[in-house]
C-alpha cells in the first residue's frame, strides 16, 4: 500500500467515484468526482491529533460497527493516503452545530470546511475495474437468526474481533458480553451524575442522603418539593447502583469464547441467493479457526460444510495441520437453524450426513462464512462503462481471455470479475496490467512501436 | 569503499516536534541541548513538522549553509519517510546514504506517554547511538546494471505461449523453449475444455499458429536448456537445440513447465486398459467413445491428498465432471457415478458445471478415505459413508483421477537456475499470497502447472501476470537496486568456503577465481542487504554497507555508556 | 542464537539476560506484551555490571567470534538437512551435542588465553582463576600447546608455568 | 531489588517484522516500559552473536532481539 502510495508513476485519487467515460480502446477520456474531505491532501500529514480531540463518536464501519470511530477518521490506521476525511454525516459542524475543535488542534491548518467535491477529467489509454466484492448480508436467512442472536456474527465481524488492532485488540469477547459491558460503563456514567447531583444536597444540608432517605420515608419532610426532589434522585441513584452491581457479578464469568462454530456455505451454493461457490471461505474459516487456537489453546472449533474446500497451494495441508494440531473438527453436513439456549450460546442443529443423524450442539460463537455478493454499485459502474455483467453479476468474461471485459480496452481483475483469493487476485491483477499496456502498446502509431 | 580517516564530520541534528505528538511527551528543550554537546554534531534544528514542505526546506537550507556531511532527524518511523528524507539531502546535494532516522515516536513520544522522564532518556540515548553510527557512515550510489532487452520462456503450454505472446505483442524479443518436437503441452492430450465445452485443438492450435507466426518470438522446440549464469537483466543461457548448442542473453526468464500426470501404477488394479486415468479416457473421447459402454465409475483422489501427496491437485474434480457429462451427452443411458471424499468444484463456473451434471442424472458417493473403493473384475464395491451401507456398482470401465505431479525435469531446472523447488516438486514461489508470480531472487518468473495445478483460465490469467510481471524490467531497460547490500570488505580474509552462498536465501552469492585466488563475489543486483552472509562468515570478511559492524558497534558502545 | 544462550549459562551470566522472540508486523500488542515481560524480568535479574564478568564476557567473544564455531553454527543445514556424498546426514540431537561440546572447549580455551595474557600461571593457578577443574584445564591446555597458541616457558620450583602465544 | 533501578535493554529489532510491529504498538498508542534502546537492522539474521555479547560488555542488562 505503501508503495502505491510513493510511486512517482501512479496517481492515488481516493474517495472519489468514476462519473462518465467516453471515447475507446486507447482513448479514454474519464469524469472523476473527487468527493470533498474538508481536509487540504497537501497540508495533512496524517497526524492525527485532530482525531483524538474530536468529540463524535461514530459506528466504526471498517470494524463491521463493533468499534467506533471520531467523526474526522483515518479509514484504518495505517490507510494510504493518510490524509484524514471528516465525516458529513456526523460533524456536529457540518449538521449545522458549533464544533471546529479539530480546525484549533491542526497545527498544520489542513482543515477546510468549505471544500467542496471537485470534477476532474482523465485522459486514459485503458481502465481496469477492480472494484472487489461485497459481503452477503445474513440476515436475508431467517432460520440463522443472525441479527436476534448476538453471538452469532459474520466471518468479517469475526476477523475484527480477533485482529489484533481490532476493537478488542484480538482478545474474543463475546458480543453477548461486550453488550453487557458497554451497559456496565453506560450505568457507571450515570450513577456518577446522579452522585454529583446527591453530592450537592448533602453538601446543602450537611446530611448523608441515606440517613435522609430514612427520615424522609418516616414522613419527616412531607410535601418539602426540595426534600422530593432529592428523595426521589436517591431512590434513582440506589436503582442504578442496583442494577450495574448485578451486571458487574454477571461480567465476572464472562469468559473468552472457546466452542466457536463456523457455517460454511452462507449464501453461497445456495438457490435462494448465489448458487454458485465462493471459493475463499472454506480457508477462511480454517484460518480463523487456528489463529483462535493461537490466543486461546483450549478452543474448539467444528466448521460445518457440504465440502471442505481447500484447493489451492498448500492449502490442503493447512486444513490437515488444523484438524491435528488446532483442534479443529470438519462436520459434514449442512446446518439447519440456530437458536439461543441458556446464557446468550447459540444452539446449532444440523444434520450430520455421515452419522445420517440429526443432531445439535450449543456453542460460545458461531461465524458464518458468507458469500461473495457482487457489489451494490457494480450495475451503476456497469452502465457507466458501458460493460456486460454475468447473471450473477459479475463482470462477464470468457475463460479464454480471463481479464478481458465486453468493451475493448476495459479490462477486469479479482473478485469483481469473480469470486477468487489473494493469490489468484494478484496474479489477475498483474494480468490485466499486462493486457491493458500489451492493447496500449498496439494502439501506438507504427514509428513509435519500435522497443530499443 | 573508501574509509572515512575522520575527515572533519559535520552532523546536522533535526529534532521533529511532529506537531503535539512528539513535543506534547518528551522535554524537546533536554533533547536539543544534549545532542548539542554530541561529538561531530554541529547544527540542532528544531521544527513543526520536518516530513511538510517547510520541514523539508529547513533541512536543505541547514545542509548547505553549515556544510553538513551527515544528517539525522529525529522524528518517525524510517518505515515512512526515510526516502523522502534522502530524496531531500540528495537535492541539497548530500549523499543520500549519510542520512540516518532516529525513530522518538512511534517507538518512543507514543508509547511512553505517562513517562516523561524516562522517555526524553531514551530518546537522547537513541539520538546518541544515530549520532555515533551517522559519524561512520559512507556515501553510496543506487546501483544500476542495464537489461538485456529479451526474455526467455522455458515450456511451451498454454501457459508459456500466452505469456510469450503477451510479451510480444509488446515488441519484446521472446525466444521459446519447448522441450517435445510440438507446442501445445498438456492440452494436446485433452479432449475438450470445460466449462465451455470447446475443443482443446481450437484453442491450442489458434495460440500455436499466433506463435508460430509471431515476428518477435524465435521458437525452439525438442530443445532444452542445459546451463545457466548471470542475473537479472544479464543471463547467459545455453540452449540445447536439435542444431547445436545455442548460447543466448536474456533479461528475465519465465518458467512455464507445466506438470505431468500421476500414473496410478498399483491402485485400484490400473491396468490402462478397462482401469484407465482421466487422461487416457480423454484420449478415447479423441479416438471416439465405444458407445457399448454402460456403466462407468470414477474414483477420485487417486494418490493424492495422502501421506506421500498430501496436496489437493485442484483440478482433478474438474475434469471428472466434465468428462462424466461428455459421457452422458454422447450414451445418455450409461450409468456413471463418481465416488468422492470432497467435491472440489470452487468458483462460480465449476459449481454450474456441478450442478449440470447431477440434472444429467450422474451420481455421487462420497467414500471415507479409511475404507476406500474395491475395483473387481467387471464391478466395484464401495461403502457409501452417507447411507451407511455396502454397494457394488457394475463398471465395464474404471477411470482413475489422479494428480497433477511435478514435472521430472523440474528439479533440474531448478539446479540450473537455482531457484527453489517445494516438498512436493512444485516450483516454489516468492511469496505464497503477494507474489505468487515471481521467485524470491528477481528476474525469474513463474506460471502454470509448473507453480501449482492450474485449469485453463487460470494457466492463461497465470501466463499473462508473469508476462506482465517480467515486463516491468524490460519496459525500464535497467534495474536500480538500493545499494544496502553486502560486499566483501576484507577480501584477504575471504578463504572461498562457501559457506554463505549456501545460506544466501536470494542467489547473490559466487564463488570466482580473482587475482588474489578463489574468492566470494557478491551479485550487487541481486542481494537484498539481509545480512545473513555477514553475520554468519567464519572469517568476518563480509560487511553489509549501510549496516558495517562497526557502524553497529559504535551505536551499541553508545547507547550502553548514556546515563541510567 | 541457542549457542549464545548456552555460553551466557554456563559462564554464569544467565541465559535470561537475552531473549529472542518472533512477531509479525501486525502484533503491535504481541511485542508490547515481550517487551514488558522481558523488562520486568532483566529488572528482576538486577544491574548487569560487566566488570564483575571481565574474563567470561571476553572469551565469550572469542568463542563466538573463532572461525571454528562460527564454521559450525554456518553449518547447521548443510550438515542436519542435506545429505553428503554418502548420503549421510546428522540426527538434528546430535548436531545439538556435538555443536554445545566444541562450544564449551573453545570457551573454556578462551579463557585460558585470556589468563595467559596476563602472564606465565601453572596449571593450578589457571583452574582456580577460571574455576575449572584442574584436568579440563590441562585437557585443553595440551590442545592450545597443539595449536602454538600456549608454551611452557619453565619452571617455579617443580610446579611448570605457562604462557600465551600470540597466534 | 532497588525499585529505583531502571533496566536498559538493547534491542534488534528486524525493519520487516519486530520493527514494524513496534511501529504499530506506537500506533496504537499501547504503552510498554522505556528500556529498550533500538538498533534496526535489514533483518534478523545480521544480528551476528557477538553483537549480544558486545551489547553485555557496553553496559545493557540485557539483549533482546527481535525477528
Amino acid at each position: 500500500m505503501l508503495d502505491v502510495g510513493r510511486h512517482p508513476n501512479i496517481e492515488l485519487l481516493a474517495y472519489s467515484e468514476v462519473e462518465k467515460i467516453e471515447g475507446q480502446a486507447a482513448d479514454f477520456r474519464v469524469t472523476v468526482r473527487r468527493k470533498a474531505r474538508y481536509v487540504e491532501e497537501d497540508k495533512c500529514t496524517g497526524c492525527g491529533a485532530c482525531a483524538e480531540k474530536c468529540p463524535t463518536d461514530v459506528p466504526d464501519a471498517f470494524n463491521e460497527g463493533l468499534g467506533t470511530r471520531k467523526a474526522i477518521y483515518n479509514y484504518f490506521a495505517q490507510g494510504i493516503p493518510s490524509t484524514h476525511t471528516i465525516d458529513a454525516d456526523y460533524c456536529r459542524q457540518l449538521i449545522g452545530k458549533k464544533c471546529g475543535i479539530c480546525e484549533k488542534t491542526c497545527q498544520a491548518d489542513a482543515i477546510n470546511f468549505d471544500q467542496e467535491d471537485r470534477i476532474i477529467q482523465l485522459d486514459v489509454g485503458a481502465i481496469i475495474v477492480a472494484a472487489g466484492y461485497d459481503v452477503f448480508d445474513p440476515s436475508l436467512i431467517p432460520e440463522y437468526r443472525y441479527k436476534e442472536i448476538s453471538n452469532v456474527v459474520t466471518a468479517i465481524e469475526f476477523e475484527r474481533l480477533l485482529s489484533a488492532s481490532g476493537p478488542t485488540g484480538g482478545h474474543l469477547d463475546r458480543p453477548s458480553d461486550r453488550a453487557v459491558q458497554a451497559e456496565i460503563a453506560e450505568l457507571e456514567k450515570r450513577a456518577k451524575k446522579s452522585q454529583r447531583a446527591l453530592d450537592k444536597f448533602e453538601k446543602k444540608y450537611e446530611e448523608g442522603s441515606g440517613k435522609f432517605y430514612e427520615n424522609y420515608k418516616a414522613g419527616q419532610y412531607k410535601d418539602d418539593e426540595d426534600y422530593k426532589k432529592w428523595a426521589d434522585k436517591y431512590a434513582g441513584h440506589l436503582a442504578i447502583v442496583e442494577t450495574l452491581n448485578t451486571l458487574k457479578r454477571k461480567a465476572e464469568t464472562f469468559a473468552v469464547a472457546k466452542r466457536l462454530a463456523f457455517i460454511q456455505c452462507v449464501g453461497s451454493r445456495d438457490f435462494r441467493f448465489y448458487p454458485f461457490c465462493s471459493g475463499y471461505c472454506c480457508m477462511h474459516s480454517i484460518k480463523e479457526a487456528i489463529i483462535a487456537h493461537e490466543h486461546e489453546p483450549e478452543t474448539q472449533s467444528t466448521i460445518f460444510g457440504m465440502d471442505i474446500r481447500a484447493v489451492g497451494k498448500g492449502f490442503e495441508e493447512y486444513k490437515a495441520r488444523g484438524g491435528n494440531k488446532s483442534e479443529i473438527s470438519y462436520m459434514r453436513g449442512r446446518v439447519a437453524e440456530i437458536t439461543e439456549g441458556s446464557g446468550n450460546n447459540p444452539i446449532v442443529t444440523y444434520e450430520n450426513t455421515l452419522e445420517r443423524k440429526v443432531e445439535s450442539q450449543e456453542f460460545d460463537m458461531v461465524i458464518l462464512a458468507t458469500a461473495c455478493a457482487p457489489t451494490k454499485a457494480v450495475f451503476e459502474l456497469a452502465k457507466i462503462l458501458g460493460i456486460e455483467l454475468d447473471k450473477y453479476n459479475f463482470v462477464k468474461t470468457n475463460p479464454q481471455s480471463p481479464v478481458d471485459t465486453s468493451v475493448p480496452g476495459i479490462f477486469v481483475c479479482g473478485c469483481a470479475g469473480s469470486p477468487m483469493d489473494v493469490p489468484e487476485s494478484v496474479a489477475q491483477a498483474s494480468s490485466a496490467a499486462g493486457r491493458a499496456a500489451e492493447m496500449v502498446f498496439q494502439s501506438q502509431p507504427e514509428k513509435e512501436k519500435a522497443v530499443a | 569503499m573508501p574509509d572515512m580517516k575522520d575527515e572533519d564530520i559535520r552532523i546536522g541534528v533535526f529534532i521533529c516536534h511532529c506537531g503535539s505528538n512528539i513535543a506534547g511527551y518528551l522535554d524537546m528543550e533536554e533533547l536539543s541541548e544534549y545532542a548539542e554537546k554530541l561529538p561531530h554534531v554541529t547544527l540542532v534544528q528544531r521544527n513543526l513538522y520536518s516530513c511538510s514542505e517547510a520541514g523539508i526546506s529547513e533541512i536543505k537550507k541547514g545542509i548547505m549553509e553549515h556544510d553538513l556531511n551527515r544528517v539525522i532527524v529525529a522524528s518517525c518511523t524510517p518505515r515512512t519517510h526515510e526516502p523522502l528524507f534522502r530524496s531531500s539531502c540528495a537535492e541539497a546535494g548530500l549523499n543520500p546514504f549519510l542520512f540516518e532516522m532516529v525513530n522518538i515516536r512511534d517507538q518512543c513520544s507514543w508509547v511512553h506517554m505517562q513517562e516523561r522522564e524516562d522517555g526524553t532518556n531514551k530518546a537522547k540515548d537513541q539520538i546518541r547511538m544515530g549520532v555515533a553510527k551517522a559519524a561512520l557512515l559512507e556515501p553510496q550510489e543506487p546501483i544500476m546494471s542495464d537489461v538485456q532487452i529479451r526474455a526467455l520462456i522455458i515450456g511451451g503450454g498454454i501457459s508459456g505461449m500466452t505469456a510469450a505472446l503477451s510479451l510480444a505483442n509488446r515488441g519484446y524479443e521472446v525466444v521459446l523453449v519447448e522441450k517435445e518436437n510440438k507446442l501445445g503441452g498438456m492440452l494436446n492430450r485433452v479432449n475438450k475444455l470445460g466449462p465451455t465445452m470447446t475443443d482443446a485443438s481450437d484453442l491450442v492450435d489458434g495460440k500455436i499458429l499466433e506463435v508460430t507466426e509471431h515476428p518477435h518470438i524465435t521458437l525452439f522446440t525438442s530443445a532444452k536448456v542445459n546451463a545457466a549464469q548471470g542475473f537479472i537483466g544479464k543471463y547467459q543461457i545455453d540452449i540445447e537445440t536439435e542444431s547445436g548448442i545455442k548460447k543466448i542473453d536474456f533479461g528475465v526468464i519465465l518458467i512455464a513447465t507445466g506438470a505431468s500426470v500421476y500414473t496410478p501404477e498399483g491402485l485400484y488394479g490400473y491396468d490402462g486398459q478397462r482401469i484407465i486415468t482421466q487422461l487416457e479416457m480423454e484420449r478415447l473421447f479423441k479416438k471416439g467413445l465405444d458407445p457399448g459402454i454402460k456403466n462407468i465409475v470414477m474414483i477420485q483422489c487417486v494418490g493424492s491428498r495422502n501421506e506421500d501427496r498430501p496436496y489437493c491437485s485442484r483440478i482433478c474434480c474438474q475434469t471428472a465432471v466434465k468428462n462424466a457429462i461428455l459421457v452422458k451427452d454422447q450414451i445418455p443411458e450409461a450409468k456413471v457415478s463418481i465416488l468422492y471424499r470432497d467435491m472440489q468444484m470452487y468458483g462460480v463456473e465449476n459449481e454450474e458445471m456441478f450442478r449440470d451434471s447431477r440434472a444429467k442424472g450422474i451420481r455421487y458417493i462420497n467414500y471415507d478415505p479409511a475404507r476406500p473403493p474395491e475395483v473387481e473384475s467387471n464391478h466395484v464395491r464401495v461403502y457409501h459413508a452417507l447411507l451407511g451401507r455396502e454397494m457394488s456398482l457394475s463398471a465395464d470401465l474404471v477411470v482413475l483421477s489422479t494428480p497433477l505431479i511435478a514435472h521430472e525435469d523440474a528439479t533440474e531446472i531448478s539446479q540450473i537456475l537455482r531457484v527453489p523447488i517445494d516438498e512436493n516438486g512444485f516450483f516454489l514461489e516468492g511469496h505464497v499470497k503477494l507474489r505468487p508470480l515471481d521467485f524470491a531472487t528477481d528476474g525469474i518468473f513463474l506460471c502454470g502447472s509448473a507453480h501449482f495445478p492450474a485449469n485453463i483460465r487460470e494457466a492463461v490469467a497465470q501466463g499473462l501476470g508473469a508476462a506482465s510481471r517480467a515486463s516491468i524490467p524490460l519496459s525500464q531497460g535497467s534495474v536500480v537496486v538500493e545499494p544496502i547490500i553486502s560486499f566483501l570488505a576484507n577480501e584477504d580474509a575471504c578463504i572461498a568456503c562457501g559457506l554463505c552462498v549456501a545460506l544466501c536465501p536470494y542467489g547473490a552469492l559466487e564463488i570466482q577465481k580473482t587475482a588474489k585466488g578463489e574468492k566470494v563475489h557478491v551479485i550487487d543486483v541481486a542481494c537484498k542487504g539481509c545480512g545473513c552472509c555477514a553475520a554468519a562468515c567464519p572469517q568476518n570478511a563480509l560487511d553489509i554497507n549501510h549496516f558495517r559492524d562497526r557502524q553497529i558497534f559504535a551505536a551499541i558502545e553508545a547507547g550502553g555508556a548514556g546515563a541510567r | 542464537m541457542e549457542i549464545v544462550e548456552h555460553l551466557l549459562d554456563i559462564s554464569g551470566i544467565g541465559r535470561n539476560r537475552m531473549q529472542l522472540r518472533w512477531v509479525s508486523s501486525a502484533e503491535g500488542q504481541l511485542f508490547a506484551d515481550y517487551i514488558t515481560q522481558f523488562s520486568e524480568q532483566t529488572k528482576e535479574l538486577g544491574p548487569f555490571d560487566p566488570e564483575q564478568f571481565k574474563l567470561p564476557l571476553t572469551a565469550i567473544e572469542q568463542t563466538l567470534s573463532s572461525p571454528r564455531i562460527r564454521w559450525l553454527i554456518g553449518m547447521t543445514r548443510e550438515l542436519t538437512e542435506i545429505e553428503n556424498v554418502y548420503h549421510e546426514k546428522l540426527e538434528e540431537k546430535d548436531y545439538k551435542r556435538l555443536l554445545k561440546q566444541a562450544t564449551e572447549e573453545e570457551y573454556h580455551k578462551a579463557m585460558i588465553v585470556e589468563v595467559l595474557r596476563k602472564g606465565p600461571h601453572s596449571v593450578h593457578e589457571m583452574a582456580k582463576k577460571i574455576g575449572l577443574p584442574i584436568y579440563t584445564v590441562s585437557l585443553r591446555l595440551n590442545e592450545l600447546e597443539k595449536h602454538g597458541q600456549a608454551e611452557l616457558t619453565g619452571y617455579d620450583g617443580s610446579t611448570p608455568k605457562f604462557i600465551g602465544l600470540a597466534t | 531489588m532497588n525499585k529505583q533501578f531502571k533496566p536498559k535493554i538493547l534491542s534488534f529489532l528486524c525493519n520487516w517484522c519486530a520493527y514494524a510491529a513496534a511501529d504499530s504498538a506506537g500506533v496504537s498508542r499501547l504503552q510498554y516500559p522505556p528500556a529498550t534502546r533500538v538498533i534496526r537492522t535489514m533483518c534478523s539474521a545480521r544480528v551476528d552473536p557477538v553483537y549480544i555479547v558486545k551489547g553485555l560488555e557496553s553496559g545493557f542488562d540485557s539483549v533482546f532481539v527481535g525477528g
